[in-house]
């Protein structure tokens, strides 16, 4: 065991550093700093900077612009960047659909779909969930059938998050109706957005925002040749995608700037004749958060420094779940720091409030989502009751 | 004590419900407002005219000569309804003026006020400052018919739409209420330089007055969000047993319906404790210690039970189209209102060498 | 709604609460109180003291010595008892075995059982579960086989509470094995412990004491007038006895007198300059039980007024589930206060030491069984959710 | 940062592992030992042979010159074990010696305090006080070579036992350490009434090698507490797996299988939080910070576990004839020693303002 980093590590942390926060503009790292709704040009702008540099999708194969990092310095990697407030390479590109198609799609989708997946030339989106298969995908409905060289598709998605800036959206469809078992029925399709057919509804969300929506389609003729994979593999593709990224997940570089961010203005806000962070319930909530974080943040470097290859350390199935849930506390607790200021929504021009607490309780219902996508907190427990204790419950 | 519920209860019960019916947010399938309510002035002149207002005060200042009692049946209604209004902000002044202000001022200014002619809403957080009764940054100065304000209120809900407001601000040592024209107030910002204010009531009568509103006003944001409460677990509970995943309804997994139970826990502990500051204000409106408990139980149980409605519902409980994540809005709303789950804890601390046990039964 | 008692209930609180603190020697109650082991000397004496008033069974039938009281009424005579620290009347007589045999016993039972059963003659304890059956109470094995005029007994009970001290055993045993249904072959017997082939082995539980045991059947034949009710009705005789008592399940009065004392120590233990109590972390803790203990005893007060006949207010149902999980928070934080202290169970005879902190862990420790005997927390949510929600799960 | 174990520490643990087997409480039908255990003069000798006392201290001073780490991973295996013994004390007081003691007194003392044949724990707690490093009640007065020490020290776990005890006594208006003979002592209350007594090194010294010897100890205690954790969980599971409850295992009881999962999470927070803990006092054996959080991440895990571990267990958890409940009265005892949660976040709190945010990685 060794407290430090290795000279090398060292080294790559301090590039990280220096890259981020000196090659990423100032004022598009502090309009991602402040939260709220994110602008799509700023996060084009970064993953684009990214990529010149090398650095938009490390864990992609070498071939396709990776880099043969350590599990180590692809945390150190992450933990720089939401450290200096860089806005991350799209999910759905980098760590989703980019791996996928690296994986399992054709020489000719590869070399079409991967070079503008990185660069963020491409905006992806996902197809998943349906109204009536949430978690439960192998019940999903949408409906995909041959026709010539075409598959016809018909039916709706939805939490499609970011839909609203997506050009392309990959899509589990049903191409098998006969399948003896349901998971077996299933492709993965990659469909143009601008397809005559398909319409988008954004869906608006208790914190006022637009980030999730509804994707219809109606006789939308996709290509064959935009199917990845064979047809029917499209269950093994969407287990392949979300385990993919186990180390990595707890977005914790987040949860330390938000923390440090909450504690510098309760240093701020007056209290009797002192400050809020005076208050001795307050900065004992403080004391225990940052206590609560380092575990977590020692934690996933346990995973990582424990991870080789395929063989992830059994505790990286707990950093999803702890992970979400000290983000949601670290947001709670940041709405009850603003206190009364909280109420106010949209603060008016002659404003004496602070402009972080006009966003502080959208965050925190924002951030109650946090628990419930990319697989809910009840299936994290049930992954680690099952996977690692052995209780099929 | 006794919590039946008499006849003049239940019919207020359920013109309060009906009202709320009427004056509930409608269901729609697009973007809907978030966020704190704007003040409907046709919710408003309906709530006055049942009389919901002068509830709790004496028919000689133009009250019903009912009790906080009925405050807190009739807010629950609201509550339950999503129909979010300056009714507690309006109390409070009430309260305010009833147990600060002198005969005159309250002849002059409570009839209008219950009425529904005249909203005065209160003005005491300060930005930049944690929640408190005292004043610090607001000052006034001047001798009495000459008071002018200095510094600024802010958020003042509903002050754009007040006729005056009710505020407190600092004068030498003490912390004192003042009245002031809210016609030229367009926002939740108010700022004073130098502004005309008359002086409500005394400086000795302005703690206990002080305590008696906020009071009040926290009967009808607790009472508000055990209506909220009351209406987010049977959608909860609804969901559960309609909604299917794995070719199952949700009420088969008992991780889940084991929480739904637990929730059930937090609402009937919250009920208990409103209904009951309800009943302990009728008889003291000084009682702080019944109104920070109940403070301090809605705040925990609303947020137990806002969370995990939403977590039980999965993605729908986050989209505004549905009610169950505006009641979780609305109850954080609330537990940031007149002091938090925290303020009133250290309010409370502050006063355990005054009893030897907890004593409800008197 | 009444925020005060009635005149009529102000006065008997008061003819309750001079009974117990004048008419129950003040030395009884000190050991009471005390905690720990109890005595049952003490619970023998107390008890009769109650009886000789008229007081040991109020919910019984008048004419076994019932009162016919309100609701609200048995819980002030209850909360008054545990304020003044009076030893209740033992829960298996005075609330489990007394009502069934008030109910469903033949005159001659009645006649025989019920005076020493309310006077504490008769020391009885349960003998429901089984090692195999726990919350399962259907799946139990112990056999009960009619030979000429008596039952003949073999089998096992467990986790039978003061079992070393009772005289009899009322129990539940399998007399029709072939039963269509597991539940419809049980029936309800009343067994003289003094009889051949019973054993009694107490159980160490981890705080050190005995206050469970085993009791073994070996051969044990009981005269077939000691079975209560008809063959075969045990099943609905036990569901009445558990469901029997649904106010006054929480120990509000017991819980009250523990968080007082804790205050009071608190205030004595010296911490820095100034009291454990002044410590702002320890007040609020304070603050927020005792908030906590008011709403559970203000919802035992809406429970006792709504509940009329056999028509118990819904809310009924948390009363358990919430006693149990407050009393343990007191007995937890009890011992957090106790501290250093809590690391000695036995005090040196010289000790400087209150008393006190060497029950504290113990104690602590004890208690875990609330949440789990008399129907396990998970037992109540499951009660609440199918009995109250609908959700049948 | 690593937290791979080396061929080395694998070593170790599996001979601990060994040890601890071979003097573990030994399963029982009927009463066994429950509360603070005895020493066990054998236990003590095979644990001081294999040169678990050395193991953090450096060969000039009969130390084993590895670190801190291996004591960490010795105490899991003790912990795992049920091995209850005075090992978090001795190097609690060894650690009071090496960073407090004169070079004479680490000479003449650590080295038969690490190889076993002479027993010093540490006298910290005072009776009728809340947990300090503080002395208060009990004074030391006399000049240099005359000091006597006033005042109660209790209790002092395994004082009976011990040869010498290193305790804490105000001097003046600072706290000192002071060595005292152990002889007479024949129980946990330790009273000094002009008892003569010899300074550990100088009171300028005394609160750093106060901070580095409780260090020391929290280490070695959160560790066991991790052990015990370690332990109960999979006994947990296995009970799930096979105890059968209306005619399924309980494992078919999806509330208990997600309460387990949580379980394991609290487990694997405390494990990294120790291990990192072992690290970093390597590195700085003044690190408090480290040592609070392992406190309070263990702390929070311990109680969380013990309970559930019982819950889910039922009755059978709550007997003494079965480990689970011992290992959560353990855990219990843990949570009391060396400063509990509350008096660890107090400690962090006071420590808010030297850094902007958590940093583990350096």
């Amino acid at each position: 065991m060794h407290l430090h980093l290795s000279e090398e590590d060292a080294a790559f942390q301090q590039q990280m550093r220096d890259f981020f926060t000196t090659q990423v503009p100032a004022d598009l790292r502090a309009r991602w700093a402040a939260g709220g709704e994110p602008s799509a040009d700023d996060m084009r702008e970064a993953q684009r900077l990214l990529n010149a540099a090398g650095l938009a999708v490390p864990h992609w194969p070498v071939e396709w612009g990776g880099k043969d990092w350590t599990q180590l310095q692809r945390h150190i990697y992450l933990q720089e960047m939401q450290a200096a407030s860089v806005p991350p390479p799209l999910a759905f590109n980098a760590n989703m659909v980019g791996p996928v198609i690296a994986t399992f799609g054709s020489q000719e989708q590869k070399e079409r779909f991967l070079p503008p997946t990185a660069n963020l030339n491409i905006w992806w989106c996902q197809g998943f969930s349906e109204p009536g298969a949430g978690s439960d995908l192998a019940g999903l409905q949408i409906r995909a059938v041959l026709d010539g060289d075409e598959w016809v598709v018909n039916g709706q998605k939805t939490w499609t998050t970011l839909g609203q800036h997506a050009d392309w959206i990959f899509a589990l469809v049903r191409t098998e109706p006969d399948a003896p078992k349901k998971q077996q029925g299933i492709s993965f399709l990659l469909i143009d957005m601008t397809t005559p057919g398909i319409t988008v509804r954004p869906i608006q969300l208790i914190d006022g925002g637009h980030e999730v929506n509804e994707v219809f389609f109606d006789d939308v003729r996709v290509p064959a040749d935009q199917l990845v994979g064979e047809r029917g593999q499209g269950w093994t593709i969407a287990k392949f995608l979300l385990g993919n990224e186990r180390v990595g997940v707890a977005p914790v570089g987040t949860i330390k700037r938000a923390l440090a961010s909450a504690k510098q203005h309760a240093a701020q806000i007056a209290s009797g004749d002192g400050t809020l962070l005076q208050e001795p319930l307050v900065a004992a909530r403080f004391a225990e958060l940052e206590t609560q974080l380092a575990a977590l943040e020692l934690t996933v470097l346990r995973v990582a420094a424990n991870s080789h290859g395929d063989k992830p350390e059994p505790a990286s199935s707990i950093l999803k779940l702890r992970g979400s849930q000290l983000q949601q506390d670290v947001f709670e607790f940041t709405a009850d720091i603003a206190g009364p200021a909280s109420l106010e929504w949209h603060q008016p021009d002659d404003t004496d409030l602070a402009a972080w607490t006009a966003l502080a309780t959208r965050t925190y219902l924002n951030f109650r989502k946090a628990s419930i996508y990319g697989g809910s907190n009840e299936v994290q427990r049930s992954i680690i009751a099952s996977g690692i204790l052995g209780l099929k419950g | 004590m006794d919590f039946t519920i008499d006849d003049d209860q239940k019919a207020l019960q359920d013109a309060v419900h009906e009202l709320a019916a009427r004056h509930a947010p409608a269901e729609a399938h697009g973007d809907v407002p978030v966020g704190p309510a704007a003040h409907d002035p046709k919710t408003w002149a309906a709530i006055a005219e049942m009389g919901l207002l002068a509830l709790p005060f004496g028919e000689d200042v133009g009250g019903a000569g009912a009790s906080t009692v009925e405050v807190a049946l009739a807010a629950t209604e609201l509550g339950k309804a999503r129909v979010v209004t300056a009714y507690a902000d309006a109390l409070t002044a009430a309260g305010l003026i009833a147990h600060g202000g002198t005969a005159a001022q309250r002849d002059d200014l409570l009839p209008g006020l219950l009425d529904g002619s005249v909203l005065i809403v209160p003005g005491l957080a300060e930005p930049g400052r944690s929640w408190s009764l005292e004043a610090y940054d607001v000052t006034a100065s001047g001798a009495a018919g000459e008071v002018t304000l200095s510094g600024a209120k802010e958020p003042v809900p509903y002050a754009d739409a007040a006729d005056k407001l009710v505020v407190t601000a600092r004068a030498g040592d003490r912390t004192g209420l003042y009245l002031v024209d809210a016609a030229d107030v367009t926002s939740t910002h108010v700022r004073f330089d130098g502004t005309p204010a008359v002086a409500l009531g005394s400086l000795d009568d302005a703690p206990r007055a002080l305590r008696a509103g906020l009071n009040l006003g926290i009967l009808a944001v607790t009472a508000e969000a055990l209506g909220a409460m009351d209406a987010a677990l049977p959608m909860t509970v609804e969901y559960l047993k309609t909604r299917k995943q794995f070719g199952v309804p949700l009420a088969a997994f008992q991780t889940l319906t084991q929480r739904a139970a637990d929730m059930y826990v937090s609402l009937e502990l919250a009920r208990s404790t409103v209904l009951y500051a309800g009943m302990a204000l009728a008889a003291d409106p000084d009682d702080a210690t019944a109104a920070s408990r109940a403070k301090v139980v809605t705040g925990q149980s609303g947020r137990h039970i806002g969370q995990e409605a939403i977590q039980l519902h999965g993605g729908i409980g986050m989209t505004a189209e549905y009610a169950v994540g505006h009641y979780t809005a609305r109850l954080t709303a609330i537990e940031h209102t007149f002091g938090d789950t925290r303020w009133h804890l250290a309010r409370l601390a502050a006063t355990l060498d005054d009893h030897q046990q907890v004593d409800v039964l008197a």
